[in-house]
């Protein structure tokens, strides 16, 4: 391979990983953006996005075959499920706090995330669990670069619903009084707009947005297991602070930003795959030491 | 109220802290593997396997006319859970202990149940780390990794190698064995194109991937556990990887296949003798799918024979004096095992390689030729 | 000879101009008062003052020492101490821990000596103690120096304030609305306090107020800030004559002017 | 003015309730007495536990001040513990250096990596800063698992215990008992300095920080001093450890590491030295409790973390007495 062939391929291995961080980041600043909370848990609702997919398709590959069909079915009663989980997350355990000190709110979403880690733990016994979808190995060749039709439709869908929810947010009814909400509470709420419902719609989507990833990786990857969600909450939690978080489009430019400097971290002389994850981590530092609101968040409110 | 919380809590930590009594008409069987934590399917694996010898020879008749019973520390994979498991069972009056698979946690146990004075045997832990700790009242019955390191040379100078790419995943098991390897293959003036490292649980491994085909060695050596090597051996088959890959014995279990797929056809693992193709352990293992429900793991023979040879080493002695049992096990020459005799070097080490070469052919472990 | 000069200060926000080369001075040992309509910038030009905006242009200054580049606490180190707009006591602390915070500049015990508790931490400790002690008493606050502050009523908890800044020993003291939410009798009250401060400890005041009256009969010199512009400056009588002032008010909003 | 509640102190509601010095000197000699005698009522497993929770206690305190009395969300905390037992094992390992002179060097790099990382982080948003942390908590233990000097993965081992004035600090019970002493002298420097200028200036700037500028604080140094102070809590507590156990891994240090100190002090009552106490026994003992339910323990665990946070969302420890 030649050293532009390696820059192609890593260009896309980043461009996939990417896409898989920006997912989930997406919720994280969605959440940040709405109830000023950083959503500890949201990392364990990719995971129980990826068991609930594997769930729906093992029961619908009867039918529907191990396929894309069948992955594509599973992916979204996976969405819808973890959705309303995130929902009901947010009403039992993050509501009643919203009033209590910050530092508590963000430990009872680690005892969220913790819950829910362990609770898959007791449930698959801390096996890994084969996702079961069969989705070929075809591709394109373009020179030594091979993308498989795996790798486009992932990205592809990915893109997809960052797009729709881009759309969701500026154009529709709802985005707007999110923004409004995100912007000032009190404020919206005396401009009749219904901010328990914005906050529901809010940890809805983020949470299916995390599940949507979580179903793919299975399916894609090909295993699940109930610590993965740790891992990528941590990587996904820096692609939207990088990229600002409470920014929609900074967490999906983050999330791309963090999956390049990965792979092309990863082949770096000096830092490979060994020292990528502090290259990453030390980045992310930088950023917020000389740019801290990170690269397209909205400058601080002045003080007083 | 404040009171009446404080004795309250005094009371649940006296409760709880006190050692319990122990029933006179059974021996305890300390088991310290980890059953929670990222390493908790290994363990588990482990804890079954002793789970099921103690049922075997219960229903034989039990150790020195008594019956025995096991009591799970959970170590977590972690030095500071396993020095509190390790304390919990040598308070509890273990007459012995089977366990130890993360070399990290297993360290710093060593000295607890050396001052215990409690035979140890541990079935997985091989780092080379834990020999010069040993006090002299544990004994290792995996070979360990200078051992599988040899195979490993010996296998790739044979089929004419010269280049390999080693990855680990940055525990210590996986570490010490790719270092091993690393070391060794340079000494004998081979090259090692990649050294890399994963996270655990990283289920992308792409990047990973690219920078060892641009870099094309003959082989490719996983030096850590199976469910992340399935993924990589995926991965790398799936971007256009043709040389060969070989895995430690982390990733010797059949769930490698479930993971990997197709991709895992024709990969080498060096291992230690598991249960599908040892002709000694096919009853082992319907028992164990049986019981469980699900195919032993990597380590499950050897755990079932290290309890085996704690009953062994019990009844040969006739007491459950520690000193006693200790000396039995130094010398022993133990062969009612599924998984090749137990002896000992004056190390404590197993004396023979048990290392053995496989292949994977048609979604299953098969003895390479 | 003037304790404080502005010259020329600037300061806009995301493009909008908020002041506008603002020339202003503080004569040593005078009560002087800022107004101006609601939004005029006048709380923006205390911020400048004090360090926690930095005007794009101009230069600030405190008995000749430029602060333009300080940082708030640079600046109340200097000798300028703020009260604000809205109360801001520290929460969930005592009325003397409160004012106690005024002398942490002034003194220097850091964490080997607190954890040996160093005779010379003893002493410095006693004399924060007594410094607050004593600002508190000079403010009229004899008793209940052991409550969580928030808890005082509210006139209690401006006079607080006030003890809290006189407690940095400055040499000029911003007050941001001292009379805001004070009845008739606290506010006869305040207008002693501030010129015991002045007469008693030879501390230059500047005020923001709406409450005319009080300003009338308070300050020295008064300054009238409209849009980010000083329109004008004189004594009371001057201001209330100056035409341009009574336009100011009178444009911009009836009810903020209650002559 | 009776009427009106006391200010919440440092001590939770136990000022008020040990009011007079008898009945403060009566606790005290209780307590002392209860720690003395612990190990012979517990055995040698409640004494290992018993150890375990005392070094809590220790890390717990030092990551209060950071995060309880300076309102830092520090997600790294792990770090400084790792920079304390990675400097004991390294240099009494590889450069033969006595304990008690490898200690005063562990304090110093600990104080050196804290201002290093917190000087040009401080002065961030609390979510930032809380990001920060957690990212040189990983680049600490990504470093220690690489480097040879730290001996990899496998981490360090056989790293000699202390000789104090002729005695071995060896067996369990002698460590139970040199943890006793930190977590006394622990908790002694936490109220001395809660009580001093610089306890009360890290309040005023938790509480307010333009107000706290306004009265001369110097925001940046004073959450500094909070954080150096954290970390060389953090790596005394990190040099014992290593002691203790005579084998350190990289998996010591990691994030979960972190949690657990941070829930310790979150779970008691952050700022109240009892809850911190409290709550650092908690997450030592509610695993240990809890052995016997094997896998569903940590489930349980998390559960009843919940569970508390939800209904005592400030703490365990209450904040007043309700005499």
């Amino acid at each position: 391979m030649s050293i532009f062939d390696i820059f192609t391929n890593q260009l896309l291995n980043g461009i996939v990983l990417g896409s898989f961080y920006a997912l989930v980041a997406l919720g994280y600043t969605m959440v940040f953006g709405v109830v000023k909370l950083l959503n500890f848990a949201h990392g364990e609702l990719y995971m129980v996005g990826g068991f609930a997919g594997f769930l729906v398709l093992s029961f619908l590959a009867p039918y529907l075959g191990p396929g894309w069909l069948g992955v594509a079915v599973s992916l979204v009663l996976a969405m819808i499920a973890v959705g309303f989980l995130g929902v009901v997350i947010e009403r039992v355990a993050y509501a009643p706090m919203l009033s209590a000190p910050r530092l508590s709110i963000l430990i009872t979403a680690l005892a969220v995330s913790l819950v829910l880690q362990n609770g898959m733990l007791t449930l698959t016994k801390g096996q890994y669990v084969p996702f079961g979808a069969a989705l070929g190995f075809g591709g394109v060749k373009l020179g030594n670069l091979f993308i498989s039709y795996n790798q486009m439709i992932l990205v592809g869908v990915a893109a997809a619903l960052m797009l729709a929810l881009e759309l969701f947010v500026s154009r529709t009814q709802y985005g707007r009084a999110m923004r409004a909400v995100s912007v000032d509470k009190d404020m919206a709420r005396l401009m009749g707009i219904n901010v328990n419902a914005v906050i529901a719609i809010t940890f809805f989507l983020g949470s299916a947005l995390a599940a949507a990833a979580g179903s793919m990786a299975g399916a894609y990857y090909g295993s699940l297991w109930y610590f993965m969600g740790f891992l990528i909450g941590l990587k996904a939690f820096t692609a939207a602070v990088i990229g600002g978080i409470g920014s929609i489009p900074g967490a999906m430019l983050g999330g791309l930003i963090l999956g390049l400097l990965e792979s092309f971290g990863t082949q770096l002389p000096g830092v490979g795959s060994e020292w990528k994850d502090v290259f990453s981590f030390s980045v992310l530092i930088l950023v917020l030491v000389f740019k801290p609101t990170g690269l397209l968040g909205k400058p601080e409110q002045e003080r007083m | 109220m404040r009171n009446v919380m404080k004795t309250a809590a005094g009371l649940a930590l006296a409760i709880v802290l006190g050692v319990p009594a122990m029933a006179q008409d059974t021996l305890t069987i300390g088991i310290m593997v980890p059953t929670t934590g990222s390493e908790a399917t290994y363990g588990q694996d482990m804890a079954n396997a002793v789970n099921l010898a103690i049922g075997e020879i219960n229903a034989a008749g039990g150790v020195l006319g008594k019956q025995l019973t096991s009591t799970i520390g959970d170590d977590g994979c972690d030095a500071q859970l396993a020095v509190n498991a390790a304390s919990k069972l040598a308070a509890s009056g273990v007459v012995g202990v089977v366990g130890g698979y993360c070399s990290g946690a297993t360290v710093p146990t060593l000295k607890i149940y050396g001052d215990a004075k409690i035979p140890l045997i541990i079935p997985a832990a091989n780092s080379t780390k834990l020999i010069p700790e040993n006090p002299g009242n544990a004994f290792m019955i995996n070979s360990t990794g200078n051992d599988q390191v040899a195979k490993a040379i010996e296998y790739f100078t044979a089929k004419g190698i010269k280049k390999i790419a080693i990855i680990n995943q940055g525990d210590a098991y996986s570490q010490d064995l790719a270092d091993l390897t690393k070391k060794n293959w340079e000494a004998a003036g081979n090259t090692v194109t990649n050294f890399e490292v994963t996270n655990k649980g990283e289920q992308d491994y792409s990047a990973v991937v690219t920078s060892i085909t641009a870099a094309s060695p003959d082989a490719v050596f996983w030096t850590a556990y199976y469910a992340d090597g399935g993924l990589l051996i995926r991965q790398l088959r799936e971007r256009g990887y043709q040389g060969l890959i070989a895995v430690g014995d982390g990733s010797n279990s059949p769930e490698l296949f479930k993971i990997a797929g197709p991709a895992a056809e024709g990969v080498i693992a060096f291992s230690n003798p598991t249960a599908e193709f040892l002709p000694e352990a096919k009853a082992f293992a319907e028992a164990y799918q049986k019981q469980f429900g699900a195919a032993p793991g990597p380590y499950s023979t050897l755990s079932y024979d290290a309890m085996k040879l704690l009953a062994w080493a019990l009844t040969t002695a006739g007491t459950t004096d520690s000193a006693k049992v200790i000396e039995t096990l130094q010398g022993a020459n133990f062969t009612d095992t599924i998984s090749g005799p137990i002896s000992f070097t004056p190390e404590k080490t197993l004396a023979r390689s048990n290392f053995v070469v496989l292949e994977g052919k048609g979604g299953a472990w098969t003895l390479a030729q | 000879m003037s304790l404080l000069d502005l010259k020329g200060v600037s300061l806009s926000f995301a493009g909008s101009k908020v002041l506008d080369a603002v020339d202003f001075s503080v004569p040593a040992g005078r009560i002087v008062s800022l107004i101006g309509p609601n939004g005029a910038g006048k709380t923006s030009l205390f911020n400048c003052i004090t360090g926690f905006y930095k005007p794009q242009q101009g230069s600030i200054s405190l008995d000749g020492t430029e602060t333009l580049r300080m940082k708030p606490h640079q600046v109340t180190q200097l000798g300028i101490a703020r009260t604000f707009q809205n109360v801001r006591l520290f929460r969930e602390m005592t009325v003397l821990e409160n004012v106690m915070s005024g002398q942490h500049s002034r003194t220097r015990a850091g964490i080997i000596d607190a954890i040996l508790r160093l005779p010379s931490q003893r002493r410095e400790e006693a004399e924060i103690r007594r410094i607050a002690e004593e600002c508190l008493s000079f403010v009229g606050i004899t008793e209940g120096w052991e409550r969580e502050a928030t808890t005082l009523p509210y006139g209690w908890q401006r006079r607080v304030e006030i003890a809290r800044a006189l407690a940095t020993t400055p040499r000029l003291l911003l007050l941001d609305e001292p009379a805001a939410g004070l009845t008739s009798g606290e506010k006869e009250e305040l207008i002693e306090l501030i010129r015991r401060i002045r007469n008693e400890r030879d501390i230059c005041i500047l005020l923001i107020e709406h409450d005319t009256g009080l300003v009338m009969r308070l300050s020295e010199r008064v300054s009238v800030l409209d849009h980010g512009v000083m329109i004008a400056e004189g004594t009371p009588k001057e201001i209330q004559s100056n035409q341009q002032v009574i336009e100011a008010y009178l444009g911009v909003e009836e009810d903020a002017l209650d002559l | 003015m009776a009427q009106f509640p006391e200010r919440p102190s440092a001590w939770g509601g136990l000022a008020t309730l040990l009011d007079t010095p008898q009945k403060r000197y009566a606790a005290i000699a209780v307590i002392l007495v209860a720690m003395a005698v612990a190990p012979y009522i517990f055995g040698s497993y409640g004494t290992v536990i018993l150890t375990n929770a005392l070094l809590y206690v220790l890390l717990a305190l030092g990551l209060n001040i950071v995060v309880g009395y300076a309102g830092l969300l520090d997600l790294g905390f792990a770090a400084f513990f790792a920079v304390g037992a990675y400097t004991v094992g390294i240099t009494t390992l590889h450069f033969g250096l006595n304990f008690w002179l490898a200690l005063p060097l562990a304090v110093l790099l600990a104080i050196v990596a804290g201002v290093v990382i917190g000087a040009p982080t401080l002065r961030l948003r609390s979510d930032y800063l809380a990001i920060v942390t957690l990212g040189f908590g990983e680049i600490v233990r990504i470093t220690a698992r690489n480097l040879r000097e730290t001996g990899g993965a496998s981490g360090l081992i056989g790293i000699d215990s202390p000789w104090l004035f002729g005695w071995h600090i060896r067996t369990p019970l002698d460590f139970y008992y040199v943890f006793c002493v930190l977590a006394i002298i622990g908790v002694i420097a936490s109220v001395r300095l809660a009580n001093s200028r610089l306890g009360r200036a890290w309040l005023y700037v938790r509480h307010d920080e333009d107000a706290a500028e306004a009265m001369g604080i110097n925001r940046v140094k004073v959450k500094l001093a909070a954080y150096v102070v954290g970390a060389i809590y953090g790596s005394i507590g990190g040099a014992f450890f290593a002691a203790n156990l005579g084998a350190i891994s990289p998996e010591s240090f990691s994030f979960r590491q972190s949690v657990l100190i941070l829930m310790a002090v979150i779970l008691g009552g952050m700022g109240k030295i009892p809850g911190v106490i409290l709550g650092a026994f908690i997450v030592i003992l509610a695993p240990e409790l809890l052995r016997d339910f094997g896998d569903l323990r940590l489930l349980i665990f998390a559960v009843g973390l919940l569970l508390i946070m939800l209904f005592r969302p400030s703490g365990i420890w209450p904040a007043r007495s309700k005499r």
